[in-house]
């Protein structure tokens, strides 16, 4: 008989292995219990499952928080080398052992931020959309999402990384079909298919790489002699530079689509505009984040050069999506749009970032990462709430929110200002951090994206004027068609808590960054200093 | 005694015939009967093969050939008479329901 | 709320907060240096107290009449914030030796990292923290505005409290206010380039927040966005600039870049083009912020947020974080200390910009009959000598001429302190005059249905006469108004002379590109004297222009106070100060004020500041101050009361301060200049001499034409290339669905055609 | 005595003699009654049991269903039990390749048994429908004769096309291997046209017997020029003769050609599967969902057969290579395409299944590059192998669901599916599973097999191109072009996703036709869940491992043959 059970036992113990598996386990069970139970037992799962699942992420975020912080976790994140792993499993434990599948688990300072944002963006998010129709399936499917990209923040087995990254898309598809908004069935359709393109075009290049793993005991594959783990892979083991640069740019098209970066945008906008609020909130905050994050942890961590070599694609393609992605936020007139495209164009600066290769850009990089992982999702929960009390998105429709809503007025305000870049916000941080790094690296080319932040504060400014203000009444806003004469309510509570938890995070990561910018500035140095200068200059390459 | 290739000549000639006729007939009889030229011209084919080789088998499978062939007419000529009883046509070309 | 009533004791809670300081002062070992974050950190506590409780008890009673909706909180803060000031200040005059230029006390480190340089050798762990950078500039900087914080917070709590418009929302006018107080503190006290922006910027959305106080208006609204456009603008360019020095010294610390300008990181040789570049992004950014040509557009538009607002943002305090970082630029050309040679183009330039502001808006001034856009266009013009004064500075200070340039650094930013000091009173005077009128047209009306909603109580022609209504803000004004003018002896024009002094002096030094700046300045200081003359006459002299002012009288609390205070600063402070060195003090040269108890000495003193003000050794010079002179003080003020002089009206009496002034411009006679009034030339200084109306078009035209592009772009090209795959896929599925005729005839034929490809292909390939 | 068949010999088929005496007994059972014989000039009846008013037990309408249940779970037990391989005369050779065949269509065709359950309830006293009865009336009496009358015919056949498959898959011989396709095919035929009172039966039947009787005519022919060359049909010695051959002899190519005719139309290989979507569509759900899967994958092992095993050469390209990979290209391109429009779910999913031929088409096209090593080649093979494995699975998954919709007379247009998710939240959802497992969306069973197959490929082709090619065009220009399958089956998947999520998108998206739940179909959802329940387990861990192990033991000894 062929059948066979997983060998380790300890592999449930293991603190990244809880924190991926349960979030899925418990949402797949409140989803489909309820189907298999008889009707009484069935509604009472359902009246819990969204309390259920509520409590789980939030001790999932306790957890995360407690692994996260050198205080509570005893690690000290300062003191990881490139290629270290905290968190790691001790045996890799093999999940399908004929390709070298294997699962391990591992976290450094690129991942954990990622790790611990999401743990915490699962939670407000569903606190965002605390009554949602049909919570008893909107809940856990977050959980299932929480489970999905915690996965692909902490597996370090590209088939496993490639599952989960996968994986990511089906709660989210869900989400924005059956939640979404008008025009939900093209906008997931398109969502789905669009990334699903990119990434099985990415899917070779992760093949080429795993035919050039060496056999490694353990992890390789019985039939194959090759394996997916990351730790082991080397990409001198492929022989060919072009190959190199061939996957290299597979790999691209794959994070590239996802980030998303300019020409293969399109997807974000839609996809963004027809989510539910929490389905933003996570497409921003985390979805956007994969793409930034699976471009370092594999395109410029094992293939240096070729990012060497391509750093002016880099440079083309940040530059495409941080100044083009900023003209085009401008011409929007949909509120979700406008922070959609915004997005797109922040995302830009994490190319730049990573193309001065400089520890300092690089780590601006993670911080951009790690800090419009907290702005953007306040953006879209002030844009749903906005949708969601104003049944518009229309700017310039719904104006003197200040006087009807001034919690969402000043939510709004912040989320704006943190993104336009305001210092003490933690979108600067990353800002100055990579701008000072373009700067050395490519002089006066700042220029560019410093009068592109000119060009996002004039879209901000304008939406804010046309929203936040100018109501032509002391007393009375202006109120949108889409109102039908109704009074507007002021934001409920659930969604001010998030935002306001959100905000606060927002200035205490713009006053106080080096809570995790000095792990990411540690990697960054480790990362330049181990991956480029000691490889390349035995390369002979100068960077 | 005849030469197997000219044997196996006029199992060419019987199988351009009948692909020839499978495409152009539309009536399915007719199409049902070139397919049974073909499979003759197969069997003359193994006639020949067995004649060359003095070789016993493939006169065994000339008659399994034979026999196959015979199921086969059997079976079609059920589906074409359950065809015309709910279409009340055999034509290949009438009987498209089903399509794109 | 009409009636005067006494409100004193809400000002108990504050003793606590006033005690703070002192009893830290009186512990042995405390530095009051190391107390420096109280400065900030007061307000930043202030900010979200006073805005959530604010927002919760928004209707509470005890709210609204003993926290006056958090404007006595904010008092506290401001209060801390500025007895902290009084102790550093107290501290260093006594020449305590904690402080020096290169104690820093680091507060934060706020990001730590490594660089990788050109050698391919990492730098390891730069640190971009903040820290305390305490000298004579932070000194008299972070008095101004503490001081200035404080008095205008008093004054804004009986401005605003008692306007009925404000009703609900002024817990969000004081929180703004700590916030907004917050930034110019710390850009002040940071001690290095990097935290100055940051604080720069959070002035920048502050002064965003209040200038669009009054959201609901559509000019409010705009004006916010326009300032915070315009600043942003020059602040980009400032953080570019920001990143050149970094590359340069590889540390944006004061400390660091200051010690030896002329070495870069790893001890390079600075490069003085790269170097130019920077300070021009700097100085670009300073213009932003204190709207110099061209980035002007932003500060009259400004004077839509309260008053207050205008008195803390746009004169007293934002305006001169421009200035502050011209001034700190000073050791890069220092040439005598260290400095980089070859930076002369860099004062010139900052003179010239600063020359044609001043003239500029000092000509716009000339026709704006709204009291407050008066007041902003002065600001501007006088902000534009002191730019002036700076671009004298670093041209002599690059030539190595250090005497000169030190004596025009310390007169420019004295001209700071000055104006500074005289446009907080005068706003907050304006302020007080404006809310009258407002009050008394609202009694008048008060119960008619046909209101007057077109009455604009800032409107000067609305006005005339108020001497006597209003005799506070009349005197107030009235000193202010001088200082601005530069009437000797007060305030202004101890630093102003030295100014214009100097920058001709550069002239005749040689530079004749100094020649335009000079001139400007000078032509300038007489159409100060006329405009500033002109508001004072057409506000508190002559016949009242509108019934309303016969209902004008002084009642509102919480607004005298400041202007009283303030007078007395105006009226003596420049004097007393020029006389205790200041201006040497603050450029430096002398690490302290000249104190002194000796009557001789003191008489010596006086005597030495007169002769140098009024007859220096150098013809040439005394020629120009003498013409300065005459100017401003007969030409200008002479011309604006023969426009808009008049007694006032039988039986209206003014007090003694301002009496002898209104009379006195009843003497001159009356002059018709409505013919110039309807020239082109004043169309033109009203609408701003076009300078809105070009950027608007510039951006309208260009702008919002191609973003509406790109998005058209985008949806149809970017986007339509992935629609026409999809579309196309659909046309391509339907046409291959063809091919399933349904008729099994025609799949036999597509299966034989096919079995002959099948064929070709493995003839083709393999036989 | 002398059986035909020794014992040790009859342990190696023992789950085709199960089949064989199944089929016997399938036969008799239902017809047992109480018939006796009344021995002459006696009153003495001695029963006999055949014939005569049948017993209760026996003439119920769904005891052929449960024999053939029995039947073909034994089949499976044993199947699976077992673990002796050997010859079984000159023609059948039981390995574990022709073992895990087996497996795989007595699976299928397991699962097309538990689909007939529940089809349609089985009532007594049916009449044939009138003339002047309405659409609707008429069929639902039709269905109701179907199932009365002809369910122990219906089994019999499933039962002889399970026979044919699983001993085709032992053949050693060319002409035994297509005598048992013929007999799988032709059982087929009447599947498909079972249906044969409603006008699409009798016309899918139609239609797929006429193609599928030239292609094998073709085929035959093909054999027997084959047969002309050598003189010898046993695969062995046919490989044996074409290695020796220095030079490809054309009457051999022109039989291989031919050959591939037939079998292309088998596995549903553009322009050969223009049949195929109507027989599906005009079929029940069970017989479309066997056609996709058990007759695919003996059209696989017969290509294999053919090209791998014998045509293969020891080093260089085949000379089929380029053949098979453009027809390859073409067939997923057309499959994919076609499917993108298609509104009946039935045809959807032949020309999804069309499309998945092209993928593992483009795999046998990598072999016969040449270019692999072996190790190389038996991954591709591995993933041919599991992808027909897994495709059993999640793609009668789908027919499963379809068949669950056919209980009310559901399940030919899109329409019947919207709203499914309401109706039926557990159905829908493994249904939306289906869709992603065979768009190859991981971690579902489905994404691993087409991994694989990208593996395969990109293994075999990645290490031709220029070791020393230093810019990206350079190395591309030096690759094979085998490796543009690769992408050739990435952007391919990209394409089909579209028509996939549209089956999920309509589920979920579109309010139902009708808010009931459909009828209580135990063992038809017990069979869902199953299948959905594997298709997630079988992408990873341990069982996916245990298949892998599995099915490269299976090619091995495919291989070293």
């Amino acid at each position: 008989m062929y059948i066979r059970i997983i060998n380790g036992g300890e592999f449930l113990s293991d603190p990244l292995t809880i924190l991926t598996l349960t979030p899925i386990g418990v949402g797949l069970i409140l989803l489909v219990l309820p189907q298999l139970l008889p009707g009484n037992l069935a509604s009472s799962v359902r009246k819990f499952s969204r309390n259920v699942s509520f409590g789980v992420s939030m001790a999932l975020f306790a957890f995360a928080t407690y692994l996260s912080f050198t205080t509570f976790g005893g690690i000290d994140w300062l003191d990881i080398n490139m290629g270290e792993y905290e968190l790691m499993n001790d045996e890799p434990v093999t999940l399908i052992s004929s390709i070298g599948v294997s699962w391990i688990v591992g976290v450094d300072a690129l991942s954990l931020p990622m790790v611990w944002l999401t743990a915490l963006l699962i939670p407000l998010s569903m606190l965002v959309e605390w009554d949602a129709k049909e919570g008893h399936i909107f809940h856990p499917l977050i959980l299932v999402m929480e489970g999905a990209l915690l996965g692909v923040f902490v597996v370090l087995d590209l088939f496993v990384f490639y599952i989960f990254w996968e994986m990511t898309l089906i709660p989210m598809f869900f989400l924005i079909l059956v939640w979404g908004g008008e025009d939900r069935k093209y906008a997931s359709m398109k969502f789905f298919i669009y990334t699903f393109t990119a990434s099985v075009i990415m899917l070779i290049g992760i093949l080429v790489m795993y035919f050039h793993t060496g056999y490694v005991s353990g992890v390789s594959g019985t039939l194959t002699g090759h394996h997916f783990s990351l730790i082991e892979m080397d990409s001198e083991m492929i022989q060919s530079e072009g190959l190199r640069h061939l996957v290299w740019i597979l790999l691209l098209i794959g994070f590239a689509t996802k980030m998303p970066s300019v020409p293969v945008h399109t997807w974000l906008p839609d996809a963004h505009v027809q989510a539910p609020t929490a389905g933003s909130m996570l497409l921003a905050g985390v979805m956007l984040k994969m793409g930034a994050y699976g471009f370092l942890r594999v395109s410029v961590s094992l293939f240096p050069e070729s990012t060497v070599v391509f750093t002016p694609i880099l440079i083309i393609l940040g530059m495409a999506s941080l100044v083009y992605g900023a003209w085009v936020c401008m011409g929007q007139t949909n509120l979700k749009r406008m922070v959609a495209y915004s997005s797109v164009s922040h995302m830009g600066l994490i190319f730049l970032g990573i193309a001065t290769m400089q520890p300092l850009g690089i780590a601006g990089a993670l911080f951009m990462m790690f800090a419009h992982g907290i702005i953007s999702p306040l953006l879209f929960a002030v844009a749903g709430a906005f949708k969601h009390h104003y049944h518009t998105l229309e700017i310039g429709s719904m104006r003197g929110i200040a006087h009807h809503s001034p919690y969402l007025a000043a939510h709004m305000m912040l989320g704006w200002m943190g993104s336009l870049g305001l210092p003490l916000l933690a979108g600067f941080v990353a800002e100055v951090a990579i701008m000072i790094a373009f700067w050395m690296s490519f002089g006066w080319l700042v220029i560019l994206p410093a009068l592109t932040l000119i060009i996002t504060a004039v879209y901000y400014l304008t939406s804010m004027q046309k929203t936040i203000f100018e109501s032509n009444d002391r007393h009375h806003g202006i109120l949108p068609d889409s109102l039908h004469g109704e009074e507007p309510r002021d934001i409920t509570w659930n969604e001010n808590t998030s935002m306001f938890i959100l905000g606060i995070l927002t200035i205490a990561f713009g006053i106080f960054p080096f809570i995790f910018f000095d792990m990411m500035s540690d990697w960054s140095s480790g990362f330049v200093q181990e991956v480029l200068l000691n490889h390349l200059i035995e390369q002979g390459v100068t960077p | 005694m005849i030469d197997p290739s000219w044997i196996a000549g006029l199992g060419v000639i019987l199988f351009g015939i009948g692909l020839l006729g499978a495409f152009t007939r539309k009536n399915s009889i007719i199409v049902l009967m070139c397919i049974e030229v073909m499979l003759n011209a197969a069997n003359l084919n193994f006639v020949a093969g067995a004649s060359h080789y003095g070789d016993v088998n493939g006169w065994v499978f000339t008659a399994i050939a034979i026999a196959i062939a015979a199921a086969e007419v059997a079976i079609g000529l059920a589906i074409l008479l359950s065809l015309y009883s709910t279409q009340e046509t055999i034509s290949l070309d009438e009987a498209n329901i089903l399509r794109n | 709320m009409g009636e005067t009533k006494n409100e004193y004791s809400l000002l108990l809670p504050l003793i606590p907060f006033l005690a703070i300081v002192p009893y830290l002062a009186i512990q042995d070992g405390n530095s009051s240096t190391d107390f420096a974050w109280m400065i900030v950190v007061a307000p930043f506590i202030a900010f979200p107290i006073i805005l959530i409780t604010g927002q919760v008890y928004n209707k509470n009673e005890t709210w609204k009449n003993k926290f006056k909706e958090g404007g006595i909180l904010a008092l506290a803060a401001l209060l801390v914030s500025l007895s902290t000031t009084i102790w550093i200040i107290y501290d260093y005059l006594i020449g305590n030796a904690n402080i020096n230029n290169s104690d820093v006390t680091s507060w934060l480190e706020w990001i730590s990292f490594d660089i990788l340089q050109s050698d391919y050798t990492m730098a390891q762990n730069r640190v971009l923290g903040v820290g305390v950078w305490v000298d004579s500039l932070t000194l008299m900087l972070l008095f101004v505005a503490t001081f200035l914080c404080f008095l205008i917070c008093w004054f804004a709590i009986g401005y605003m409290t008692t306007d009925p418009i404000n009703e609900d929302s002024n817990h969000r006018f004081f929180a703004e206010f700590v916030l907004f107080s917050l930034g110019m503190f710390g850009m002040v006290l940071a001690d290095n380039f990097l935290w100055l922006f940051i604080f720069w910027e959070v002035m920048g959305l502050c002064s965003y927040l209040l200038i669009g106080f009054y959201y609901w208006k559509e000019s409010a609204a705009y004006a916010a966005k326009k300032a915070f456009l315009t600043t942003r603008v020059g602040d980009v360019f400032l953080m570019v600039g920001l990143l050149i020095l970094y590359d340069i010294y590889g540390s944006l610390d004061f400390a660091v870049v200051f010690d030896d300008p002329t070495t870069g990181v790893g001890g390079a040789l600075v490069d003085s083009g790269e170097l130019f570049w920077a300070l021009m992004m700097l100085f670009i950014g300073a213009v932003g912020k204190s709207a110099q040509f061209p980035l002007h557009v932003w500060l009259p538009d400004a004077m839509e947020g309260p008053t207050p607002v205008s008195a803390l943002i746009h004169a007293a305090t934002m305006v001169n974080a421009g200035l502050y970082l011209v001034a700190r630029l000073m050791p890069f050309v220092d040439v005598h200390h260290h400095g980089v040679s070859g930076l002369e183009d860099f004062g010139l330039i900052v003179a010239w910009i600063g020359g044609i502001t001043a003239f500029m808006a000092a000509s716009i001034a000339f026709v704006q009959n709204d009291i407050k856009k008066v007041l902003a266009y002065s600001t501007m013009s006088q902000l534009a000598y002191i730019f002036t004064g700076l671009g004298s500075a670093l041209y002599f200070l690059n030539i190595d001429e250090y005497y000169a340039g030190y004596f025009v650094l310390g007169a420019s930013l004295f001209h700071l302190f000055n104006h500074a000091m005289a446009k907080g009173m005068l706003f907050m005077a304006s302020g007080s005059v404006i809310h009258e009128v407002h009050h008394a047209h609202d009694h008048i009306h008060h119960g008619s249905d046909h209101g007057d909603h077109d009455f604009d109580p800032q409107d000067m022609r609305n006005m005339g006469g108020l001497a006597s209504k209003l005799p506070v803000t009349a005197t107030a004004m009235m000193f202010g108004s001088m200082s601005i003018i530069g009437i000797p002896l007060i305030g202004g024009f101890w630093s102003k002379e030295g100014i214009i002094a100097k920058t001709w002096s550069a002239y005749f030094h040689g530079e004749t590109l100094m020649l335009g700046p000079a001139l400007l300045i000078l032509a300038t200081a007489g159409m100060t004297g006329f405009y500033m003359s002109r508001m004072w006459f057409m506000t508190f002299a002559g016949e009242p222009k509108n019934e309303v002012v016969d209902h004008v009288h002084e009642s509102t609390p919480w607004i005298k106070e400041p202007l009283i205070i303030l007078t007395f600063i105006t009226a003596i402070g420049g004097f007393v100060l020029a006389v205790l060195g200041i201006v040497d003090f603050l450029s430096n040269k002398s690490d302290n004020l000249s104190f002194t108890s000796d009557l001789e000495t003191l008489s010596e003193q006086i005597i030495y500041e007169l002769e140098h003000a009024f007859l220096p050794e150098d013809t040439k010079l005394r020629i120009v101050g003498w013409v300065t002179i005459f100017l401003s003080f007969v030409i200008g003020p002479v011309m604006a009361s023969r426009v808009h002089g008049g007694s006032l009206k039988e039986g209206e009496k003014a007090n003694f301060f301002v009496g002898w002034l209104v009379n006195l411009s009843g003497k001159f006679g009356k002059q018709d200049v409505s013919w110039l009034a309807d020239s082109q030339l004043s169309e033109a200084l009203d609408k701003r001499l076009y300078f809105d109306d070009l950027y608007e078009g510039v951006l309208e035209r260009t702008v919002i034409p191609f973003a509406d592009f790109t998005a058209w772009f985008d949806r149809n090209i970017i986007d339509g290339i992935i629609k026409q795959i999809e579309s196309k896929s659909v046309l391509g599925s339907f046409e291959i669905r063809k091919f399933t005729t349904g008729s099994a005839g025609d799949y036999i034929l597509m299966a034989t055609i096919g079995a002959l490809c099948i064929f070709v292909l493995l003839m083709g390939v393999s036989f | 005595m002398n059986l035909p068949i020794s014992s040790s010999e009859a342990e190696l088929v023992i789950p085709e003699l199960i089949m064989l005496f199944g089929l016997i007994g399938i036969i008799l059972i239902p017809n047992l009654g109480n018939a006796s014989f009344r021995i002459p000039l006696t009153r003495i009846h001695v029963p006999v049991f055949i014939g005569g008013s049948r017993f209760k037990s026996t003439s119920n309408p769904k005891l052929p269903n449960q024999v053939s249940l029995i039947i073909f779970i034994s089949a499976l037990f044993f199947g699976l039990m077992q673990n002796s391989y050997g010859k079984i005369g000159d023609t059948l050779e039981v390995t574990e390749f022709s073992r895990l065949f087996s497996l795989i269509f007595i699976a299928a065709l397991l699962l097309a048994t538990i689909a007939t359950t529940h089809r349609i309830p089985a009532r007594p006293n049916v009449k044939p429908p009138n003339d002047d009865d309405s659409e609707n009336l008429s069929s639902k009496k039709i269905n109701a004769l179907i199932d009365n009358r002809r369910q122990v015919d219906f089994h019999i056949i499933l039962i002889m096309v399970g026979l044919g498959m699983s001993l085709m898959s032992m053949a050693t011989h060319l002409f035994m291997l297509f005598v048992c396709i013929e007999l799988a095919s032709l059982s087929s035929y009447i599947l498909v046209a079972f249906h044969k009172e409603s006008k699409v039966g009798g016309e899918a039947g139609m239609k797929y017997f006429i193609v599928g009787s030239v292609a094998s005519a073709v085929g035959i022919y093909g054999m027997s020029l084959l047969y002309l060359w050598s003189g010898d049909l046993s695969l062995d010695a046919l490989a044996i003769k074409w290695s020796e051959s220095s030079s490809i002899d054309p009457l051999a190519g022109i039989a291989v050609g031919l050959m591939l005719v037939a079998f292309g139309f088998k596995v549903g290989a553009a322009p050969f599967h223009l049949a195929a979507p109507d027989a599906y569509s005009g079929a029940s759900s069970p017989v479309a969902g066997l056609l996709a899967t058990a007759s695919k994958a003996m059209g696989f092992v017969a290509l294999m057969r053919i090209l791998v095993s014998v045509t293969m050469p020891t080093e260089g390209e085949a000379f089929w290579y380029i053949t098979i990979a453009v027809i390859a290209v073409v067939t997923m391109t057309w499959g994919n395409l076609a499917a993108l429009t298609s509104t009946n779910p039935k045809r959807m999913l032949a020309y999804s299944s069309v499309s998945h031929a092209g993928y593992m088409l483009a795999g046998l096209a990598a072999i016969g590059s040449g270019l692999g090593s072996e190790e190389a080649i038996e991954l591709v093979l591995t993933a041919i192998v599991f992808h027909l494995a897994v495709l059993v699975i999640f793609k009668f998954g789908a027919f499963l669901v379809l068949s669950l919709l056919e209980t009310e007379e559901r399940g030919h247009k899109l329409e019947d599916l919207h709203g499914l998710a309401r109706r039926e939240p557990i159905v829908a959802g493994s249904m939306f599973l289906f869709m992603l497992s065979l768009a190859g969306v991981p971690p579902l069973s489905g994404f691993l097999s087409k991994f694989l197959m990208i593996n395969g490929i990109v293994n075999i082709s990645a290490g031709t191109g220029a070791s020393d090619a230093t810019s990206v065009l350079d190395w591309l220009s030096s690759v094979e072009p085998v490796f543009w399958l690769a992408f050739a089956i990435v952007i391919n998947s990209a394409l089909s996703m579209f028509y996939y999520l549209r089956i999920g998108l309509v589920m979920f998206f579109e309010e139902p036709e009708d808010s009931k739940s459909i009828k209580d179909a135990f063992s038809l959802r017990l069979a869902i869940a199953i299948c959905a329940i594997l298709t997630v387990i079988v992408g990873i861990g341990p069982l996916s491992d245990s298949l892998l192990e599995m099915v490269a033991d299976a090619i091995n000894s495919f291989v070293s043959n």
